[in-house]
């Protein structure tokens, strides 16, 4: 038992498919400091989203166990994890399909109250209401609207408002604006941000835009096919990544400055199905420095000291 | 009434014309191809082309001979046939006297002859000459032969449960093809020992639809067919077409289960009767003609009786009312039927609401429909039957208490009945039937537990050059003699 | 492909079982003495019992039904109360114009439906598509007895063109096979050209559009394969109407049929055949269903894929090693 | 300067719909030169995928009607084609990449199909001959011949892209539309696919116009941009043009909501507002409601698209001399 | 942290209604002309049918045969000519209209509210309870829905309650597969999970947030359905076991009529037009809805 306000302990989540076990999330370790904000980077498929929903409980984890403030909420009863879900809100990627499209911007925000009936009358909920709209800068002309009459960066404070609710600690961000604008975009980080100064939330930010994380948070972890594969502080990651995958992430992304161009990393192959994937590091099939270790043995997580870790065979020679 | 629809001259026996196929329409075809079991029109109608009975019937209903060339009754026990030479069946086998008492005994074995057998104490041959003991004395006894057929007792033996789809007679016509419900293929048979048919192939087919049949007709699919009324005058124009009506032997009634309340209460079976618009309702359906006995009128024991309640919706209110029903407590029952829509039941409920009784009517499928009726469970239902043998009895026995469930359907049983049916049975004469007869009809008539209600024509047509049908008013048809111009 | 098909007709085991259980269920309950439909009404009480004795009816219905469905697992599915005849040489002979007939019509509605589909969507909101939409909804909207008989007045008896009755020649089968598919033509065509539309507004249709493909060939290359899905559909899910609905133009048209032999039987309560007829017609419908799955997988690469799952599988982990 | 290819000239095309006419493009005048890369960049419904489709002449009819303007390929103006014509430069000529990798390939046909297609269409060879044809566009693409016969659903969303970008390169085309080509991407497939483009542009010289949302992408291969803002364009000019000294205050605000992957900041500093209706625009600068400079004049009367240095236009009071200079900044 | 202690006061007044999801596709579907004709072609037939009580007596007009006026022609006062039983064809319609459709109507209403609970719990649990209940219906629709209702009429009697029994539960497969195909792609949608994030039970997620998603597009459908319902009845009524006597009903009547097409065609004809155009405007009110209420059609 660590002091560690949120402690995430060898989180396991395996699917079943026709194909066989989709090991979707497999073996991860992290933990969060009260306040701080954790993002989570990688491929498309990596497990991203289920560690989200695992943090959350929208799943039921395989193996492994999550501790929140001391307490292991994989191990909650049903009527615990009523109340538990009020600490713990999520906020999806798709501002439009998260929300109930039959139901107006007040119904779809005041939706927690009524589910925990936390306020006794009806004033005092509208009250509530109109409260989060406003924290979140939504203009209260839209409280009958419903989200198809809205565009991607009100739908999105929407959801922000209704994660708000229920006064929550720890928030899941899963990837929140990758769905907007450019524009509409900062917006929303910069809101998500000035929330976080003013109510000390803790945030783990799932995103696979990694200038966005960088801006974000204070730690990073990048995520390959259901395992970490590198873990660091956000400066650190970016001036000493150690993982093959880590570095091509960062060459690849593209850069809007013509004077910072760098040499890319380009990776070669496809992803490898994270079906029953083999004993072996699961990059090593478009990791250049492969070699016939790497595809017979599951690499350990070596730590480089400084909170960063990397799970890799060779990092000591490359 | 002149039965044979034929057109020009009858032809001669022997000038066969050319050998030809028709096809003919019938409402149903039975699943079953035992005489013993038939019991529609239709199936006797194709029964009649492959089998002999002992007897048959001219159109008036008077005996004429079928196998049996000769019949008399020695005493009123006692039934004599002498039976005709040269007889084979389809497998080459020569008819025998033995064939003939079997195709008798076995209907002992078959349920729905268990009426007519009980009738019969032995049967015994000797000779070319079949000699028939009753158990009782009975009148009708003897026409009840015209129902029977002569099957091979051999053949019967062998081929078991088989018989009933592949039967074996002594009739022109072999079954060369049949699918149970739907179609019969006779073929002239080319071993027959008598005068050859002139119709090569019949090919009976079922069509349930009236307007169906006549369009079959009408378009040439189909050589003959019985029509309905509605088609009568198209048939009557159509040149290509001929046309034949004639009466029936069909009787309508209403039937009330005089077991069961209400109708347990002559009085209220009377006002069903003063209620029901007989000219009325049977002018709904053309070719219907009103009915005032059980009995057919070609019939010689038919008597109209004057006790038979006339359409009288006062008299019906006056009686209802005397039994406690009125508007405040109307009389309700409920009138089963099994024909779908019956727009003449509906027309008696809307009679019947006039005077504050609530009918109401339910169809029902068939099977329920006869098992309701055999365990008197019903109220009231509509109905109808017809003859083919000419029997008073069978008629008379709607009101006898040896009948229940089966002709005696209301279950309606009076001891002075009783009396009279045994003297109908037992009479000798023609005279002494005919005064039972009428003393019956006219309880029955005081007493309604069934409302005769209509008989109907018959209306046929056929191709034009199609003669020698024979149409008997029973509704068989024979095409025995038929040939085609 | 095989193992799944295999698979699926495993699949229709607890299928025809479950239908031989409601149906029996139905039909023990159902009132009516088969025993009396045997013998007549003129059958004595003793006589009845000893037909019930013989025809097991005086077992609890569970026995009963076990005994039956030991006879079906043999293949025999016993004797016709009312037509003495072997149940199954019945249906021999009722199945083959009753296949004829749903099957035709299936078939006429692929045909006349597909085309016309097409034609309507690529002449969207012009007076024909107006014209059809309006015509074809009539037709959908038309009993099938109603058509039947207008259909016969003026073909049969006007025209002289088609037999009325029987379905014994090709030349008879046309009313019956127009008749019962007309609603399905109006139904499937609209079906067909919703779909049509639908992935004609798709992304790929557009990439084909860019290659300066001819239009023709867009929607007869590209488009048509895609929107075939719900009408295939449609058509397959019509099976099972078709059976039920060919009662109807079987009484019209006097087809005897499967249809028609079961309504009398129903009449009849003839156990036998019921139950046979409707084992029979179940197993028809699930293979029908199968089939249409069948034909989705023909006309979808995905879905093939789907039942190929397991070798396909391996082929993408072998991908990834190399 | 090389020869132009492609001008567009006040193009303007509308979707007459039920909710109003949307004007999704209006008056946009473009130029490609031969060899040339432009990228045209702008948010969600700025109009860039109507732009293409016009010039593809592709633009749904109904509801989309092309109202006005001409585009020039060579000397010809291509709206004036009948449609027979027209179709012969679509895929031989002209080709586009669209959006969506997942959505733009036909589910029922083998990928080596879809490619042989069109160059079985526009160039005339026999079936062998163009699925040939075809495989080695794949392998250019570098999709090994022996996946060829196989069905998008059995490919990553990066080689279906690949197979995308095969079809619209097997006539070489002399201009290529790409749609957002690599949005649908992961990071690193996208860099895959961008080095791709990359190569083959030098290789066949083949003049593209890359639509995107994405600056970065942009920063990568283009030699010209555009930057559109509710179907108009508000500046365009060469790479460095608009990346060293971005005019338009659109522009500017898009730099500064991108969070800089080498700088910190606690904030970001966004585009206040939102994307206007596109059925219900403002009068005047379109930009007006949302720009931190904007002035009364700005909300009545429409600016012009003024040339500020040569190449360099911007759509712009304050280059048209209308308001002061200095208000301005650029971005940090 | 346990409240935000924002002290912004709360403004407190509402805007004016907005327009709701329905009103919206209320106004899609006025825009539709041939929604908008069914719309007034059912309407008319609506209103004119249910209120005949008030212009029509029961036992009098409709019920009532004139044995002397059979059959006869359309002509003035018989507008549409007489049935066999010399009865006024229009009243019969009229009066039948009311329960064709009511019977329509009902059994569809039936048939939804089981289906949709079927189909809801199926899709939303799946697994074992899925398997069981898609089984089990599985085996209702391998039966002839026709066979199935010719039984069940036959069984519990021809009554109009039973009727709507028999009809509903022929229709309850379909009906639950639409509603279970429907239940599964919402519950796959992101808000779904986002309720649940936020502690609902699933009872509440499945009445308050799926059903009324899943239920609209369906609404066309069950629209569609009415009429396929209606002409069932027709079916059954050609068996002789639909709507039973006196009472009038559409199929009953076109189907009793049949046998004298030739010679009097009203008896037959004007059943058959009444059926025939409420169904083309069910059909007409149904594709309105679907696409007034098709996702892709909003902005
Ligand atoms: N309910 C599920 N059943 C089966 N497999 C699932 C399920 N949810 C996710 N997966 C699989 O688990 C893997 C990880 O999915 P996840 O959604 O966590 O990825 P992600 O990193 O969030 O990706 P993206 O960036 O695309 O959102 C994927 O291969 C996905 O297909
Ligand atoms: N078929 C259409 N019918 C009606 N309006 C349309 C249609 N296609 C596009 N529009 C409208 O035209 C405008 C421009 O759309 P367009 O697709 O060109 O934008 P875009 O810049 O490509 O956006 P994105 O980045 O989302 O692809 C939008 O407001 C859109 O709603
Ligand atoms: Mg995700
Ligand atoms: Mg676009």
């Amino acid at each position: 038992m660590s002091n560690h306000y949120i402690e995430v302990k060898n989180l396991k989540k395996y699917f079943q498919t026709p194909g066989g076990n989709l090991h979707a999330v497999d073996g991860v370790n992290f933990t969060i400091d009260k306040g701080k904000t954790i993002g989570i980077v990688g491929e498309s498929g990596c497990g991203k989203s289920t560690t989200g929903r695992l943090m959350t409980m929208l799943l039921e984890p395989t193996e492994g166990e999550i501790f929140f403030d001391g307490k292991d909420i994989t191990k909650l009863t049903p009527k615990e994890m009523v109340e538990y879900r009020k600490k713990i809100q999520i906020i999806f990627q798709d501002p439009f399909s998260s929300l109930n499209p039959r139901k107006t911007v007040f119904h779809s925000i005041a939706e927690p109250l009524e589910i925990h009936k936390v306020y006794a009358t009806k004033a005092e909920k509208e009250n509530r209401v109109y409260e989060l709209m406003e924290l979140v800068g939504l203009s209260d002309r839209f409280v009958n609207s419903y989200p198809h009459e809205l565009d991607g960066g009100r739908r999105q404070r929407i959801g922000i408002a209704r994660a708000l609710a229920l006064s929550p600690e720890f928030i899941v961000c899963d990837e929140p604006v990758s769905a907007l604008d450019v524009s509409i975009q900062a917006q929303i980080l910069n809101l998500l941000k000035k929330l976080q100064l003013q109510f000390g939330y803790t945030y783990m930010f799932i995103t696979h835009d990694l200038s966005v994380v960088k801006h974000f948070s204070e730690e990073i972890m990048v995520m390959y096919l259901g395992q970490m594969v590198e873990k660091a502080p956000v400066k650190e990651l970016f001036a000493n990544p150690r993982h093959p995958y880590t570095q091509a992430l960062l060459s690849a992304i593209p850069v809007p400055n013509l004077k910072k161009k760098k040499e890319r990393i380009l990776l070669q192959g496809e992803i490898t199905s994270p079906i029953n994937p083999r004993q072996e590091c699961r990059f090593a099939a478009r990791c250049s420095f492969a070699t016939e270790q790497c595809r017979k043995e599951v690499p350990d997580i070596t730590d480089l000291g400084g909170g960063h870790s990397v799970r890799c065979l060779r990092i000591h020679e490359i | 009434s002149q039965g044979t629809a034929s057109q020009g001259n009858a032809s001669n026996g022997n000038a066969a014309g050319p050998k030809s196929d028709i096809s003919v329409v019938l409402t149903k075809i039975g699943n079953n191809l035992d005489p013993a079991e038939a019991n529609s029109l239709d199936t006797s109608t194709i029964m009649y082309h492959v089998y002999d009975t002992f007897i048959k019937f001219d159109n008036d209903f008077n005996i004429i001979p079928g196998v049996a060339k000769e019949w008399s009754q020695p005493d009123n026990t006692t039934i004599e046939f002498t039976i005709g030479e040269g007889y084979k069946f389809h497998n080459g086998d020569p008819m025998t006297i033995e064939d003939v008492v079997f195709s008798v005994e076995r209907l002992a074995k078959v349920p729905k002859k268990a009426a007519f057998m009980s009738m019969i104490k032995s049967v015994e041959a000797s000779g070319n000459k079949v000699t028939v003991k009753l158990t009782e004395p009975n009148s009708g006894a003897i026409r009840n032969f015209g129902d029977v057929f002569i099957v091979s007792k051999k053949y019967l033996q062998e081929a078991g449960e088989k018989y009933a789809n592949a039967p074996i007679g002594t009739g022109p016509y072999t079954v060369t093809e049949y699918v149970p419900g739907s179609k019969v293929v006779l073929k002239a048979w080319a071993d027959y020992p008598f005068d050859k048919t002139k119709i090569e192939t019949i090919t009976f087919k079922a069509i349930e639809e009236a307007s169906a049949k006549y369009i079959a007709v009408e378009t040439g699919d189909a050589d003959f067919a019985g029509i309905g009324a509605r088609d009568k005058s198209r048939a009557q124009n159509n040149e290509k077409l001929a046309y034949f009506e004639g009466p029936s032997t069909f009787t309508g009634f209403v039937a009330m289960n005089t077991t069961k309340e209400p109708f347990d209460n002559v009085n209220i079976r009377r006002a069903m009767a003063y209620a029901y618009n007989n000219e009325g309702i049977s002018a709904i359906t053309p070719g219907k003609t009103i009915i005032d006995s059980m009995v057919p009128k070609m019939f010689s024991t038919y008597h109209s009786s004057p006790n038979l309640p006339k359409y009288d919706l006062q008299k019906a209110k006056e009686l209802l009312e005397k039994e406690g029903f009125h508007a405040g407590n109307p009389l309700r029952f409920t009138a089963w039927t099994y024909q779908g829509n019956d727009p003449e039941l509906e027309a008696f409920q809307a009679e019947l609401k006039t005077i504050s009784v609530e009918m109401d009517i339910q169809n029902l499928e068939f099977g329920v429909f006869l098992e309701k009726m055999a365990n008197k469970e019903y109220q009231l239902l509509v109905g109808g039957w017809s003859d083919t043998t000419g029997n008073t009895l069978s008629s008379l026995e709607s009101y006898w208490s040896g009948s229940f469930g089966q002709m005696n359907i209301t279950f309606y049983t009076n001891p002075k009945v009783e009396e009279l049916y045994a003297k109908v049975k037992a009479a000798t004469s023609e005279a002494e039937m005919k005064e039972a007869a009428k003393e019956i009809q006219d309880i029955a008539a005081q007493d309604v537990p069934m409302i005769p209600t209509a008989t109907k024509m018959s209306y046929y047509a056929m191709n034009k050059n199609l003669e020698n049908v024979q149409i008997h008013t029973s509704g068989l048809v024979s095409f025995r003699n038929a040939s085609i111009k | 492909m095989g193992r799944y098909i295999l698979k699926r007709l495993a699949q229709m085991i607890p299928i025809v079982i479950g239908v031989s259980i409601i149906v029996f269920l139905l039909l023990s309950l159902s009132p009516g003495d088969p025993a009396k439909m045997i013998l007549g009404l003129n059958a004595k009480e003793q006589e009845l019992q000893m037909m019930r004795e013989q025809l097991g009816l005086n077992d609890p219905i569970p026995v009963q039904y076990f005994n039956y469905m030991k006879k079906v697992a043999v293949g025999d599915f016993g004797t016709s109360y009312s037509t003495k005849q072997s149940v199954i040489e019945m249906i021999g002979v009722r199945l083959p114009p009753t296949l004829i007939l749903a099957f035709g019509s299936l078939f006429t509605i692929l045909i006349v439906a597909i085309p016309l589909g097409i034609a309507l969507a690529v002449k969207q909101n012009s007076p024909f598509d107006n014209i059809m939409r309006v015509v074809s909804l009539f037709f959908a909207a038309m009993p099938g007895f109603w058509s039947g008989i207008l259909m016969i007045i003026l073909f049969s008896v006007h025209l002289g063109w088609l037999p009325a009755n029987g379905f014994d020649t090709p030349s008879a089968m046309i009313m019956p096979i127009i008749c019962s598919s007309i609603a399905g033509w109006a139904v499937n065509s609209r079906i067909t050209r919703a779909s049509m539309l639908d992935v004609i507004r798709q992304d790929y249709i557009r990439t084909a559009r860019a290659k300066g493909l001819k239009e023709s060939i867009v929607i007869r290359k590209h488009a048509l394969k895609n929107a075939l899905l719900p009408t295939i559909t449609s058509v397959g899910m019509a099976v099972g109407g078709c059976f039920g609905g060919s009662v109807i133009m079987e009484m019209l048209f006097g087809i005897n049929g499967m249809g028609k032999m079961m309504i009398d039987a129903l009449r009849q309560k003839d156990i036998p055949t019921i139950m046979a007829g409707v084992i029979i017609t179940s197993v028809i419908i699930a293979v029908a269903n199968l089939l249409t799955d069948l034909a989705y997988s023909f006309v979808d690469p995905r879905i093939r894929s789907m039942y190929a799952r397991r070798k396909q599988r391996k082929e993408v982990a072998g991908h990834g090693a190399n | 300067m090389q020869k132009k290819l492609l001008e567009i000239k006040d193009l303007t095309i509308k979707f007459h719909t039920d909710d109003g006419v949307v004007e999704a493009v209006n008056k946009v005048s473009l130029t490609v030169h031969e060899g040339e890369t432009l990228g045209i960049v702008g948010e969600t419904g700025a109009g860039k995928t109507t732009t293409a489709l016009g010039i593809m002449g592709l633009v749904d009819c109904p509801p989309g009607r092309i109202e006005g303007g001409k585009i020039m390929l060579d000397d010809r103006d291509i709206l004036q084609l009948d449609e027979d014509e027209f179709r012969k430069l679509r895929g031989k000529e002209i080709s586009m990449i669209f959006q969506d990798p997942m959505t733009a390939l036909n589910p029922v046909f083998t990928v080596v199909d879809q490619i042989a297609e069109v160059i079985a269409n526009h160039q005339q060879l026999g079936e062998k001959e163009a699925e040939q044809k075809a495989i080695e566009m794949l392998e250019l693409v570098r999709i090994p011949a022996e996946r060829a016969y196989e069905y998008p659903h059995q490919f990553s969303g990066g080689m279906k892209q690949r197979v995308v970008i095969a079809i619209a390169l097997a006539c070489n085309p002399r201009l290529l539309i790409a749609d957002e080509p690599t949005t649908a991407l992961d990071v690193t497939i996208q860099a895959q696919v961008l080095e791709l483009m990359k190569d083959l542009k030098t290789r066949s010289k083949t003049s593209m116009i890359l639509i995107t949302h994405d600056l970065g992408v942009v920063s990568e291969i283009c030699d010209q941009v555009a930057i559109m803002y509710a179907g108009e364009i508000v500046e365009s000019g060469s790479l460095e043009d608009i990346f060293e000294n971005p005019l338009h205050p659109y522009t500017n605000g898009l730099f500064g909501s991108i969070p800089d992957i080498d700088k910190e900041v606690e904030f970001l500093s966004p585009i206040e507002g939102l994307v206007p209706d596109p059925s219900d625009l403002p009068k005047g600068c379109k930009f007006h409601p949302r720009c931190k400079y904007a002035q009364h004049l700005c909300s009545v009367e429409e600016p012009v698209f003024q040339e500020y240095s040569p190449g360099h236009y911007a759509k712009c009071f304050v280059y048209e001399g209308k308001l002061p200079a200095k208000e301005v900044k650029k971005y940090e | 942290m346990a409240q935000i202690d924002l002290t912004l006061a709360p403004t407190g007044k509402k805007k004016s209604k907005k327009r709701s999801l329905w009103a919206d596709a209320w106004l899609r579907l006025r825009k539709n002309k041939s929604a908008v004709a069914g719309m007034i072609m059912l309407a008319t037939i609506l209103i004119v049918i249910y209120s005949s009580p008030l212009y029509l007596d029961y036992d009098n007009d409709v019920i009532k045969p004139d044995l002397t006026q059979t059959l006869q022609f359309p002509a003035k006062g018989k507008l549409l000519g007489t049935d066999e039983l010399g009865r006024d064809v229009l009243a019969r319609i009229l009066w039948g209209g009311r329960i064709s459709i009511g019977i329509g109507v009902l059994a569809m209403m039936l048939s939804s509210i089981i289906g949709c609970t079927l189909g809801a719990i199926s899709g939303y649990y799946g697994g074992k309870t899925d398997g069981i209940i898609m089984r089990s219906l599985d085996v209702f629709m391998a039966i002839p829905s026709l066979l199935l209702m010719i039984t069940l009429v036959s069984i519990m009697k021809p009554t109009i309650t039973n009727l709507i029994i028999a009809l509903a539960i022929g229709s309850v497969p379909s009906v639950s597969r639409m509603v279970r195909a429907q239940v599964l792609y919402i519950k796959g949608q992101e808000f779904v999970e986002a309720i649940r994030a936020q502690g609902a039970s699933d009872f509440r997620i499945i009445v308050m947030h799926i059903l009324p998603n899943a239920i609209s597009p369906l609404i066309s459908q069950f629209v569609m359905e009415i009429a396929g319902l209606i002409l069932a009845i027709s079916g059954l009524s050609f068996i002789g076991l639909g709507v039973q006597p006196p009472d009038p009903e559409w199929g009953a009547m076109l189907s009793s009529g049949r046998e004298h097409i030739r010679d009097v065609w009203h008896v037959t004809a004007f059943p058959g037009i009444a059926l025939v155009l409420t169904v083309v405007a069910l059909t007409l009110v149904g594709d309105g809805l679907r696409d007034a209420l098709d996702p892709r059609m909003k902005r």
